[in-house]
This record gives structure tokens, C-alpha cells and sequence, in this order.
């Protein structure tokens, strides 16, 4: 049964104002960038967006006044500093006021492993002196009805929906990625629904040619869109790289309220789809962040 | 007379933290800086050092290239396990990790960090990014090095929110609240190296860079520092250390 | 460094009298039990055996006389039956008594988890009801801090050793395994060391091709071991298939005590090596399991 | 009048199990019969099933050839997802699986399965393989489907020991010790199906395989087994179930 679908209509059936939404779950790599403009072009309001460091997504999601909570480790531009939205609304309310719940990567990893084994908590020792379970209600302390040691338990967390940029999928929902995978896999478990956005669409065949590389089954995912180029500027491996200055500029740009405004008309509002966003990139950029070489991995044989 | 090196504060700063990498151990890289001490020490001193990503990365070798960010392609390359995260955390809660390396924004005298907020949390005066694996490392790495810049703003008597957990309060605080093992070995400023009391977990200045002095030091950090009794000038950068560290970051992105 | 070793060395530095060892985590599939002959062919004594079903393997060292304990969710023969040794060890002490320390195939899963993720234990509903804790003191009952629901506690385990056949491996330890691995990672990730034993010794750049199918970090193998064939009669996905008659040999054959006596005495004590077991089984018999057509899995590019 | 069609009983179970998958459902498949049912359901009125398999295996489609386990290497060619066994367990615990199958030794009148233990477990008279995966699929899936030999020595009033955990002692139990859905659906045997009392938990006899009466399998049941009100003969399996199931177990090593 075939998921195919616009981004536009997948955003719109399953992405509905007040959702939860995991994205950004590869770390620096595989965002889901499109779809974040996508949301942002639907108007969605009082998002949820969990994740563990997001790389300028969740900051423009929160420039754009989709957000109401964040339930995050991390939260800026990973090689350009802060994000001036994210403290924007935190220190002044602007666009609006925001909720942050604070995790640590393991942390929020450890809730989304929870989500997607259906268990009600993990417990950890990380954290133990940290303040963060004071500006994350969720945590409790314990003591190890085994060792009697202290411990802090992380409820699992199941979001509506996860967001999953890859290389390759199938029509179903069936997708291969690789490279930094992050926490995308416990996301996707943990979720009760996942969008895959694929840079290729591939027949069935490809991707149960190696079923060890599929990230999660496909009888979660909800919708199959095709859409080349939508982690940038985030890199995708064997696709192409990460558009390091792409971030710099954002940074330079979204420094007042008012660029921030500008920035997402030019690059977001005034865009109908990420085809026309590479446009606006221009083809010679685009070209520069190809891949240089090809690194193919050794053959494996399923055979029998 | 050898005539004198020219490097920037933040060279040194990386010979520095390449220093603290032993031989054969396993190390958690944090970003910039540390990517870069991770490559230098396996060029010189540290061959068999593991260096593990939070990203889901384990390299016995450097990028093959610089690296803006962890997740940048070229780190995947020649990396001996592309996992999940969680799967690296785990190790590191295992106690399988000797040594972690994270950035702060604001440093107290018994080395927690802050990188969350600064003022009130319910309506910060700043704030910051979050932990992302910083209180991870802190909390589980068997030793701590923090890299950050040395302002009297940024090394203060006491953090307002420990969002890193070091020595807390002091004497016995990681075991009373329940931490394993760890705590920062050193923190290296643009100003020059704090090391810890191993028994009541305090700063003491280690070393202060070339152009600085015990003094200088002293009067950018935001409490009364102690000093280390064979506190000595820092050795800068040699000129091999020099020509490794412009190799990874051959632009000076990080470095200058 | 090179952690290459024969299968004779790697069981008498890191498998002594005593130790804790998991096996046949890939379940039906990857047993090594060429590494389970030689622990037999030295005498190895008061081991604990920790799996979750063990085909046969876990039979055959319980008939040999080294097992004391078995921490396992099932132990038999899958295709054949019953485990004739385990029987007889469990309802008669032959040839000497069993402690069993009863598990799921779930909860050894999550045990092992724990281990691998360095906390005290897992909570889980599976089992509530079960009288599967009533033969594993391990267990605890605890009420969720969280919603209150009532949980298993399932502490965790941390083996002496891992003991994983995989398809290939350098010689420090990097393996690629595929097809069927159950919780192998987990062991892997839980165990003090793992011995890594492998159908083909391949050059590094072959694994560091595609680390995202590295089974674990080499950093934990203390042994990496050459022996071809040393599955059988276990499938090994691309390499042979299973033997099925032999299963059904050996229900037969173990049937009394003394017929495990002398199948050991033919297939393990009197047998050097898996070379000469290969050469026992005939080389026609050993043709027969061999591949019928390959199937490669499709290519994947880490350029950049 | 049709001919009378030949089949074993084991090819009447496996027909008998193909028809408790419905259309769409994600079905945990336990070894040997049920992987046969799985097959048979997908070809006829469950296209769109989804099998698991616990060595960590998801499939839309059967198996291409006869499986003696469900690790054969046939059951990873054109599998939707090889993965760690704990992700599916996962899965089930999250109440995503509609189906389970499981095999028993020893059954009772609430459907509790004994996979374990004959006797006392410190000496028992029999020592049975044990759980595997059977007493997670009893105790999370939604519906759980068991195929057994009927023996009045396997049927019994009490099991010893509940491995496999059904309505354990009848009307609220399952929610008292805290299992969050399911119980039995249906227990096929060599002699009949028994069905389960909504309210009670107890045991029905829902139909009886042709040759059989009420009586006969009353008979060979360790208890005073209640009887369905429409208890009928079980539909013998079709022209079209056995070509199929043949076509599957050619040498009839599960069937015959």
C-alpha cells in the first residue's frame, strides 16, 4: 500500500496545531529541514518539539511562533553559537513565551528507549548533582530497590509523530540511512507515527535487499514523501554536505526580531516547496556541496 | 635561543587539551576545540587513544578532514562504529570512559559548569543552549576537561544552576549525590590551567600562559583562586604541535 | 594491534572454570559452537551459561559436565525437541546437579540492556502473573514511581564474556554480522570482554566500509579467532545453511546418558579442531550446506 | 456430495490457527505450526498481515521456503526488517501486536500454559525447555492463539506452574497482577478448539474436529471442560488451505 504523498499533505494530515514532534534525531546530520518549513508555512501553532541537540531547526520552528514547549538537550547552531530565537522567547517572550524542559542527550534517549520498549521509566545515574531536574518536572529521584543506590528515573516519552529525514525508501515506508544515526531509531519506536522524507525513492526490492539498514518497521509510517535535497543545510551522507556558511548567515540574519522576520520570508513564507528553495540557493551553491567522491560500502551477502 | 613561536591563545589552548589525552585511553570528544585536541594527541603522544562522538561515532583515527561540526561526513569515514547514541552513553555510564571534554560558558571554583541559564530560569537574563552531552560526561567520565574562555564574568565563586555537575560543594559531594566516579581534572582557560584538590575538590591555578601572570590570572576569576605550590608557566605550543593543529583546522576556523 | 589467536588460546586465556559466558544470542542462527567444543575439549567447570533459547549448544555443555548454572529463557533442541542433558541434569544430577535461574526471551534481552547501558535494572509488565519469578531470585516486584502500575524489575546481567560468531572480522576485532542477530548486540555492550569468532578474517577497510554494520566496539574484544565453519550446524547467513538432520542425529543419539557420551567422545573429544570436525562431517555433507545463490545487498554510498 | 477430502490433524490445526489471523493484524509468530498458519493466512484471507519473528525478524510476505526454524536463512530473504530482538518485544509490550501464537505442554482451565516445569521445580519429573519468548506473547499481546496435543495428561485442571500466563484464576485476574491487555483467544488442539468465557476466563469447547464428539474430547480433558452453546463440528481445512499448506511443508515435516 502505497504512502507516497506531498509534503505539504503529509504536514497537513498528520502534524496538527498542539502535536509533539521529535526531529533533528541524527544530531547534526539528517534534518528534516523541509519539513520544518513546511510546518511553518502551515501555520501549525503550540508545537511540542522534542529532540536531542537541534542544529538551527527548532530555533527557526520557535522564530515563526509554532512552538509552546521544548523538550530538548540542546538548543542553537552548532558551529555558529546561540540560537537568537530560542533565547528571544525565553528571555523576552518573542515571538511568544516558551516551556522548556530540560534533557541531556542521554537523557532524552533514554526516554524515547522507554517510549519505544513501553516501559514507564528508565533509570539512570546521570543527572545525579545536576540541576537539570529542576527545570524538567518530569524527572523523580529513587533509590535501587537492588543496590540502594540513588538513581534518577526518565519517563518515557512518546511523541505524536517522528519526523525522519533518509537516503532511500520505498513507496511503504520500508527506508535504508546511514551514517550518524543518533537517536532516530528509539524515535521512531517511541512514536506513534513517522514521516519519512527520503532523498530517493526506491523500489521495494533495494531496500529488502539488506533488511539489517532498515530504521524502523514500516507499519508505523504514515507517509512516504519524496523530497531531494530537504535535510539542507544539514548534510546527508553519501548525498551531499553540510552547508557550513548557510548556518553563519542564519546566525548573522536572525541576530534582531526583525531579520528573524526577514530571514523566514525569503527562505521559508516566500518559498511554495524545496524545489523552489534550491533554486533560490542557486544551482552553483548547490553544485559545490555534491559529493566529492564516492565511498561504497563492501558487498554483503544475504544469500543461502 | 630558539626564536619565539607565533601562535594564537586558542593553539595553545588545544596543545593543552591534546596534553591530557593518555595513551590507549578512551575519550569523549566534545565539540570544536576538542576535535582538534583528539586529532593532535593521536599524531604525537596518544597512537592508540579511542575517541567516541555523541553522535554514534567510534574513531581510532582522526577525521580525515577539518570538522566543523561531529556530524560533518568526513568523521564517518574510516570510523570503526557508526551506532546509536544511546549505545555510547551506555558505555560511558559503564564507567568504560577516561576521559571527557566539554566546553562552559560559566565555570565556580569546585568546577560545575553552567551552559543553561543565566538569572532566573522562569526568565532567564541569558539563555543558553543546554547541556546537550556536556552533563552526561560530567556526570559519568572517569576525569573532566573543560575548555572555555577566561573572564571574571565566566569563573565565578558559584554557579547559579549547575547544569555539568563537578565537585559540587566540595569534599565527598559527587558520592553524596550519587555519582559514580569522576570530576573535572582541569579546566583550560585563554588565561591559563586549573587543576582540583583531590581532596576537596577546589580550583588551584596549574599554570598561566606565556604573557600572563599568577596575578593576571588571579584578578580575572571571580573568586579568591588558590595556586598550586609548583604552579609554573604553561608550556606553549612546539612547533610540531603547531603544524598538526593547522593541518586539521588549516583555515584557523577554531583557532584563530 | 592484532587480536588474532587460535580458538584453543582464546578459551584458555579468557574462559576459566567459573566464568559467566553468553552464547547464541542470534538465536537459531551464529552459534559458535566450534568455541563451545573446545570450552568442553579443556574441561572448563562450573561455567554459567547466559542466553535466551540455546539450540542444542547449551544441551551439549550441560551433558559434558561444565555447566553449574544456566541463565536462560529456553533450552532444548528447536527443531528436534527436548534436550535430553538439560533433562537429565535437571531431574536426575546427571551428570551433576543444575541451578536454572529461569528468564524470557524478553526479560534476558532487557537484563542484558541493562548491563550494556551501565543501570542497575529495567523495569517491564512482562512476566506479571508468570511464575517465571518464582524460579529467578533476580527478580523483584516494585510499584511504578510514575503511574503506579505494577512492574517486574529485571536487574542487570554482566557476563564474563561474550563468545559471537560473525560473518567477518579484522584482526583487532572490527566485525560486520548480518541476518538474524536477536540480542547479540546487547551481549556484546553487557559482557566484561568479547571473543569474536569469525567464518572470514578480512582487511580493516572492509569493516571501516560500513561501520553502521559493525557489530560492537572492537575496543571490548579481547580475541578475534579464524574458524570456518564453526557454526555448523547453526546457519551463517551468506556462508552455509542449517543442518538440520544433525539436530535430529543428536535428539537421537543423546538420548541415555551414555549415547551423549559417545557423541561427545566422536563429534568434540575426539576431534582436534573444527578443521578436522569438517573433514569428519565429509566433504560432501558439508557441500550440500553450502550457498544456492547469492543475494547481495544493495549498494550504499558513504561519500562525501 | 463432495468427496471427502484426506488431511492429518496437524493440517487441520494449521488451517484451524490461519483463520484466527484477520486481515491487516500484526501477528507475533511462535515456531513450528504457526509459522505454517502464517503462510496459509497470508494467502488466502490475510493479505495484509504482518508477521513478527522474536530472532528479530518483520515480514508482509511467507517465508519463500519451508522453515524448520524461524531463524532459517529463507526467513531473512525479502524480510521487511532484520533487527534486535528487543525492538519487536518492544513493539509488544507496547500493545502493537494484535496476534500471538504460542505451543504449550500443559494447559488449564483458564488457559495458563506450562512450558516449564512437571513436578517440583527443584527436582521436577520432567524438566521442559522453558519460556523462550511464549510467556512475553501471553503476557502482552492482545490476543493470544495456543496449539497443543489434546491428552487428558496435557489438559488439566491446575498447571503446577503458570510459565505462559492466561486468565490465571479466572474473571479480573490478568488486570490484578497487572498485565495490561490480552489473555487466550482460542487453545487448538488435536481434538477441538476451546474458546474462553469473556467474563470468566474459563475454557468453552467451541468446536470439535471432525471424527470427534463433545464427549470424545470431554473425555480427554483433565476437567469438567463447559461446552459452547453453538459448539460445533470444526470446518475441516478446504482443497484450497491444503494445496497451500503442502505447498509449504512439502515433505510434511510439521504436518504429517
Amino acid at each position: 500500500m502505497s504512502k507516497r504523498m506531498s509534503l505539504s499533505e503529509a504536514i497537513a494530515r498528520y502534524v496538527p496545531t498542539g502535536a509533539s514532534i521529535v526531529m533533528g534525531t541524527a544530531l547534526e546530520s539528517l534534518i528534516p529541514f523541509a519539513a520544518g518549513h513546511e510546518i511553518i508555512r502551515q501555520h501549525r501553532r503550540d508545537l511540542t518539539l522534542i529532540g536531542p541537540i537541534s542544529d538551527i531547526l527548532f530555533d527557526q520552528l520557535i522564530g515563526a511562533g509554532c512552538v509552546q514547549k521544548i523538550v530538548a538537550a540542546w538548543v542553537g547552531n552548532v558551529s555558529a553559537g546561540l540560537g537568537h530565537n530560542y533565547r528571544r522567547a525565553c528571555e523576552q517572550g518573542i515571538p511568544q513565551p516558551l516551556t522548556v524542559w530540560d534533557h541531556s542527550n542521554f537523557t532524552i534517549a533514554l526516554a524515547l528507549l522507554a517510549g519505544g520498549l513501553g516501559v514507564p521509566y528508565m533509570p539512570t545515574y546521570t543527572l545525579l548533582g545536576s540541576d537539570l531536574p529542576k527545570t524538567n518536572p518530569s524527572f523523580k529521584y529513587a533509590a535501587s530497590p537492588f543496590g540502594g543506590e540513588k538513581t534518577l528515573l526518565v519517563p518515557a516519552l512518546k511523541p505524536d509523530v517522528a519526523i525522519l529525514h533518509v537516503q532511500r525508501s520505498d513507496k511503504e515506508g520500508n527506508a535504508h540511512a546511514w551514517g550518524n544515526l543518533g537517536i532516530s531509531e528509539e524515535a521512531a519506536l517511541a512514536s506513534e507515527r513517522v514521516i519519512i522524507v527520503a532523498e530517493e525513492i526506491v523500489p521495494r526490492e533495494v531496500i529488502l535487499s539488506d533488511p539489517n539498514r532498515v530504521l524502523a518497521p514500516s507499519f508505523k509510517v504514515c507517509a512516504v514523501v519524496h523530497a531531494p535535497g530537504g535535510a539542507h543545510p544539514s548534510p546527508v551522507q553519501g548525498y551531499y554536505n553540510r552547508d557550513h556558511e548557510f548556518y553563519h548567515e542564519y546566525h548573522r540574519a536572525t541576530r534582531t526580531a526583525e531579520g528573524n522576520v526577514q530571514w523566514l520570508e525569503h527562505w521559508v513564507i516566500g518559498v511554495k516547496d524545496r524545489a523552489e528553495y534550491l533554486q533560490k540557493l542557486g544551482k552553483e551553491h548547490w553544485q559545490a556541496l555534491q559529493l566529492r567522491e564516492h565511498r561504497y560500502a563492501a558487498p554483503v551477502d544475504y544469500g543461502y | 635561543m630558539a626564536t619565539r613561536l607565533e601562535y594564537t591563545p586558542a593553539e595553545l589552548m588545544v596543545a593543552a587539551a591534546a596534553r591530557e589525552i593518555h595513551n590507549g585511553e578512551i575519550v569523549f570528544t566534545g565539540m570544536r576545540l576538542p576535535l582538534l585536541a583528539f586529532a593532535l594527541a593521536k599524531n604525537l603522544h596518544a597512537p592508540r587513544a579511542i575517541g567516541l562522538f555523541e553522535c554514534g561515532l567510534v574513531r581510532d583515527t582522526p577525521a580525515p578532514e577539518f570538522l566543523y561540526t561531529m556530524g560533518d561526513p568526513p568523521n564517518i569515514t574510516n570510523a570503526l562504529w557508526a551506532t546509536r547514541m544511546i549505545n555510547l552513553m551506555g558505555l560511558l555510564q559503564q564507567g568504560r570512559v577516561d576521559l571527557g571534554f566539554i566546553g562552559g560558558a560559566e565555570v565556580d571554583r569546585f568546577g560545575n559548569l553552567n551552559t543553561s541559564y543565566l538569572g532566573d530560569p522562569k526568565m532567564p537574563t541569558t539563555k543558553l543552549p543546554g547541556s546537550g552531552g556536556a552533563a552526561d560526561i560530567a556526570s559519568l567520565s572517569k576525569r573532566l576537561v573543560v575548555i572555555m574562555a577566561h573572564e571574571k564574568r565566566r569563573l565565578v565563586e558559584r554557579v547559579s544552576y549547575i547544569t555539568s555537575p563537578g565537585f559540587g560543594e566540595g569534599e565527598g559531594w559527587r558520592a553524596r549525590v550519587g555519582l559514580p566516579r569522576g570530576g573535572p581534572s582541569a579546566v583550560i582557560t585563554t588565561l591559563g590551567i586549573l587543576g582540583f584538590d583531590a581532596t576537596t575538590g577546589e580550583a588551584v591555578l596549574r599554570s598561566y600562559h606565556p604573557g600572563q601572570t599568577v596575578d593576571s590570572v588571579r584578578a580575572a576569576t571571580g573568586w579568591d583562586l588558590r595556586i598550586a605550590p609548583d604552579v609554573c608557566e604553561t608550556p606553549p605550543p612546539t612547533a610540531r604541535e603547531l603544524e598538526i593543529i593547522r593541518r586539521y583546522d588549516p583555515a584557523g576556523f577554531w583557532t584563530r
